[in-house]
């Protein structure tokens, strides 16, 4: 059986810094704006969470599904993208959303059932949420092998060189699609990094429903390099994703990375966690909360000014503010709408029920 | 991305207990039935088996299992991989093992991944072994939309089904009919899709519990006259019923007399049932919630034509979806056939 | 497990070189003509590439795309993993990055595992982002059955696909129609699922390799009238054409004119064409390979009886495979619609 | 990455045998009688291989699938499971069918287009041909799962402990079916054995296009043990088997084998394979024949008398026989049994189709 070695560790749950020989030099260059950065995404991040939740309890959202806990997983990974790079999520990437500048307002228009997710692939570098668990996996893969058909990897031009990033679930790993991605990014060298935040859980499943061994080895079993990194050290989580995103611009390939996390909250509003886990678990993950660690680590070395943390709560309670006017004021679709861009090009079936659908509600019914 | 849809309230009841009035009688919701018809099929037979995602503690994203595997264990109400071709896969080799599988898909959307196992094999598996095995599996889908949820919550594939050799595809419209058809689909040796109406899950009916573990396929292939009407009959199944039954309510009012049908099964499909109507009321709509293009409507209105050719007055209409991917929450309603559209297409046929 | 269905006389003619007579025009089998269309679409364009099992060295197993691997290099004629839902999946990823991706499924049966991408991601990406995506993936499928094929290898599954909005769903029935549009499908911004009648890849017809590559969806959604004839409209598509017209000849021995339409297109359907015929003959009967129950005929009938129903002499009759499996090869032309099967079904709507 | 080992190896090529430290001590009980029997297997499966080629090319048969260099894979597997044991071949495994007692005519029923394949799976503890790639590996988890529901595993009496094993080729390891069953079997403790032949080829695509690491690395990435073995020596694959399938019945779960080997000839009698590769490909493997492997090393060690070689031969001569007679004298199926068994209760639409279907036969049609 394979030796899965633990998970990458840079700052300890208490925030206190660990030595690591493979990522020690990278970290050394962040600068400490860079870190405040991160950390001032994670609060962000946080404060979507509940603003959304409580919008979601509030009847504006129809659902919501918080990243609560993942914000280093998220913020870590997504600071080490490049612009050129695209990224394509699940439905609970909140954090990598903000870090690549979605409004946040695009996000919440799914929950409230009024869109699909409204920013645009191309321009944000950051293709719509998928709900089919592990569907997406493939077209990240296929979307790395096109990358690479254009020479956008191995040019050495960091402003060419581009990867691609894929986040899934634990749970996802078990669907065929997220496996065949394996296969397909791995015989095609393809420039992907398969980031997987194992949060403990799929709805009520724990992980152990998936998977005897760590995800971790999966990657190994299809040839391809595998990280595991603990999934609360934000640091951690950056310095391994840019390893991995490095190797997969310069042509190395796919990487798999494990982020060992956990969903702090429901899996969405709908779901009562009561039912299926123990609120010690909970509490013993929030001892591990990805915020403080970093907030501890900060500290400790000085580089967090009462000031800068003043900013980011001020940023936070506009972004709160935001969003809930912003939700509020959401227009509501057009009917009509609903027959537009099922095809790019006219098709008759569509233009005939679309043409009957005008003609009922422009006579309107008389009942 | 899933939803739990549990209306607070809905989920009290769910989880009442049950108890029989006077008549013999129990007032249940449609997810309560459906979870007494499965007590009862794994009480009566130690081969039957629930298997899928977060059916176990969790009792379904819909509460459909709450409680089973509390009461049977979690070696029966098994929480599987979050895999529909594994779920449905292993569930063939256990039933070649003798065990009579419930596969429950989560959502209507997910049960794609699952669609070579369900069409290629487990349709195929008594024909190409010439009956030597049989494969009672049943695979349980909550489909259709009305509840306000995202993609892919909402979708109504019933007619790819149908169209497969080797399916039954049936689907209950009332509490009654779905602790009674669930028990059949489980005793059926056939395989068995079972779609349940979720956007009704939470309206109550009478039941009678009294009625014992189904022996194989009594009435499950039979379609049921709901309502007696003279002015045009109304076909429909599942969470269409209900639809057509308000429908037919709006209709008296107005004077006119609509029979409604409530399939229960699409394959088989019982057009003799609907035959006799149309040929007593000379018209006919058919109403579901799936699109209307190269939907089950189709098949219905070509067989009935071909049956009633000189009984009817009009063409067959169809009141479905449109011709488009199941749209945002926001407008689902639009989409989704009314009691304004059936009442409409009545009108038109009445007209023609 | 796969036959490589290449009747070698056969196989020597599509890989004959190609020459056109004095009018033009150029003998071809209906396989050499694709891979013609093929060439021509990768000549034009270099984002265009094909993709599939065993489709560079080997040409396919039909030979499809024989020669393209040699002439292209295998980066744009590209032998994949042996699984369809990553074939289909990855495509939809290199369209996103812009490339118009042409994929071959080697067999109809074989097309389930990637039902689920083709179904909730490929036909869906340009409605879920709102125009801003669209997704120009063909999906190659080599249809039906003649061949004396082992089991999964002679499925018609074409209304799964055309009951799925998003999706265009097209078939050639002749050399000629599939030499340009296959070159209309890869031009043709949204998702196109192709299916080749494969029991006709060798039959030849002309066609006109002048024809320069396609722009957008010229006439990928028209019917065409390809016999007149005045006393029924026999509808077809595919393979099925073929067999309508040899009806046709043999209606006229006998002192019957039919008329034969074919469709080319499933989605959208051309109903006004159809319809337009039907007013004129009064009757009406689809002819398809895949079973009558829930397919397409039933759509048609359903919309030809509402746009005819006072020209309708007698119902819109069904001439198709049985609700069964596809049979065992011995017995496969029991089951596919003979010519006559058809003129049964014309006799009895003429004598209704 | 994984380190993989060389495959095991009993029988050298020439057919010395080499020590191997693990199954040595198995393979000192095996009785010259028991080896023989493999030896004859071997014989008569490739003889059966041979006439039903040339019943193709005769036209008697629509295709062939010939396992032809798969011999030792397949009898060497075959021998190691006990007649409680249930076996999901693909589509190749006549060898094993044959070991199993399978009516060699059942098999080509199949490959003539006028049954199935007609084995009853049950009787004969081989569930049909499964033509779509890697479905049945699914079947095979499932099966195993309930086997070990039943109690049939680690009870000790070895008449009663169950394992099940299913057969696949080298391009079925792409699909997700496959890798689904991986994930089911694994946390299930299924007494299952992959086996998979790895016999180079998935038609026209080398093994390359499915892997770019050795596919026994595959069973790893799922916590599954794994064993590589040299699919021409039948000695090795033998032994190898039976290691896994006692450790299934015993309850200790699954294993994944990747038995390296070669198809000899075409992908089926439709297939060309001087289209994709070379006769010097196809010469080096002639040279590692897995029956004259063994031949050679029951010459060198005296047990192969001449009275033993007449007797196969008669016994190969008498299958032949027996086939070309066989396949001809098959009845052709009755057109209205195309209805029987669509269903095991009866359907009104296939009932109503039959009908019509008989009283239009039963008319005749006036053309
Ligand atoms: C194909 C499919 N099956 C089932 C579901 C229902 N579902 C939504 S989320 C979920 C659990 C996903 O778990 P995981 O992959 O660990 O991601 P997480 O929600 O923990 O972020 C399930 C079963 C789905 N969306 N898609
Ligand atoms: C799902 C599916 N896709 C494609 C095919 C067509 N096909 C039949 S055999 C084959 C190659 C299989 O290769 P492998 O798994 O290595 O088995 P082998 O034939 O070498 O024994 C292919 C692509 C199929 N039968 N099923
Ligand atoms: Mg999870
Ligand atoms: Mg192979």
């Amino acid at each position: 059986m394979v030796e899965t070695p633990p998970p990458v560790q840079l700052l300890a749950p208490d925030g206190v810094r660990v030595a690591h020989p493979t990522y020690d030099d990278a970290v050394a260059r962040l600068t400490p704006d860079h870190l405040r950065a991160m950390y001032g995404d994670m609060v962000l991040a946080r404060r979507f969470d509940t603003e959304a939740t409580a919008l979601q309890r509030q009847g504006e959202l129809a659902l919501f599904a918080p990243a609560l806990g993942q914000e280093a997983a998220q913020i870590g990974s997504a600071h080490a993208l490049a612009p050129q790079d695209m990224v394509f999520p699940s439905y609970r990437e909140h954090g990598v959303l903000h870090t690549r500048g979605i409004d946040p307002l695009d996000v919440l228009s799914l929950f409230r059932g009024i869109d699909y997710g409204a920013w645009d692939p191309r321009a944000s570098g950051v293709h719509l949420y998928t709900l089919v668990i592990g569907s997406h996996t493939l077209h990240a893969t296929g979307y790395a092998m096109g990358v690479a058909r254009d020479g956008a990897v191995g040019t050495g031009d960091p402003a060419r060189d581009t990867a691609v990033i894929a986040y899934f679930g634990d749970g996802a790993t078990s669907q065929g699609d997220t496996n065949e991605s394996l296969v397909f990014a791995a015989v095609n060298d393809a420039p992907i990094v398969f980031f997987c935040q194992n949060n403990g859980w799929a709805i009520s499943e724990p992980t152990s429903k998936q998977s005897r061994v760590p995800l971790a080895d999966r990657g190994l079993g299809f040839g391809i390099p595998t990280v595991r990194v603990d999934g609360n050290d934000v640091l951690a989580c950056w310095a391994v994703t840019r390893e991995a995103l490095n190797r997969a611009r310069s042509g190395g390939g796919p990487t798999f990375v494990e982020a060992v996390t956990y969903r702090m909250g429901a899996h969405t509003t709908s779901d009562d966690p009561t039912r299926y886990r123990t609120s010690e678990e909970e509490e013993s993950w929030r001892r591990r909360d990805p915020i403080d660690r970093l907030r501890a680590y900060l500290e400790a070395t000085g580089e967090l000014p009462e000031a800068y943390l003043a900013s980011v709560e001020a940023e936070a309670e506009a972004l709160g503010a935001r969003l809930r006017q912003g939700v509020r004021a959401m227009a509501a679709p057009d009917p009509a709408s609903m027959f537009d861009h099922v095809y790019a090009t006219s098709h008759a079936g569509v233009a005939r029920e679309r043409q009957e659908y005008l003609a009922s509600t422009a006579t309107g019914s008389d009942r | 991305m899933t939803m739990t849809q549990t209306r607070p309230s809905g989920a009290a009841q769910a989880n009442g207990a049950a108890r029989a009035g006077d008549d013999g009688l129990t007032t249940l919701t449609m997810a309560k039935a459906i979870n007494l018809g499965l007590r009862a099929a794994l009480a009566a037979d130690p081969l039957v088996l629930l298997m899928g995602e977060d059916i176990g503690a969790l009792g379904g994203v819909f509460r459909v299992t709450d409680g089973l595997a509390a009461e049977f264990g979690t070696d029966r109400v098994v929480d599987t991989p979050l895999a529909e071709s594994g779920i449905v896969g292993t569930a063939i080799g256990l039933a070649m093992r003798g065990y009579r599988p419930v596969c429950e898909i989560q959502f209507d959307g997910f049960v794609f991944p699952a669609f070579d196992q369900i069409t290629t094999q487990l349709a195929k598996m008594h024909y190409r072994t010439r009956g030597k095995l049989s494969l009672p599996v049943v695979i349980r889908i909550p489909f259709g939309g009305g509840i306000g949820a995202v993609e892919h919550h909402s979708e109504s594939p019933e007619v790819l089904f149908a169209h497969t050799a080797g399916l039954r595809v049936v689907s209950p419209a009332s509490p009654a009919d779905a602790f009674t058809m669930i028990q059949e689909a489980i005793a059926s040796p056939d395989p068995v899709i079972f779609f349940e109406p979720k956007g009704r899950y939470w309206e109550k009916g009478q039941v009678d519990l009294g009625r014992p573990y189904a022996t194989p396929s009594g009435g499950l292939d039979r379609a049921r006259v709901v309502r007696r009407g003279t002015d045009a009959t109304v076909v429909a199944y599942g969470p269409t019923v209900h639809t057509a039954l308000k429908a037919a309510d709006a209709a008296a009012a107005e004077g006119r007399s609509l029979e409604v049908i409530d399939l229960r099964s699409i394959s088989p499909l019982d057009t003799d049932t609907v035959a006799e109507s149309v040929r007593r009321t000379g018209r006919c709509v058919v109403v579901h919630e799936a699109p209307v293009a190269f939907g089950t409507g189709g098949e219905i209105a070509a067989r009935i034509t071909e049956a009633c050719f000189y009984h009817l007055q009009a063409p067959v209409l169809r009141v479905g979806g449109f011709a488009t991917p199941y749209p945002i929450a926001r407008l689902e309603h639009e989409y989704l056939p009314s009691v304004d559209r059936v009442l409409d297409a009545v009108d038109r046929a009445v007209g023609f």
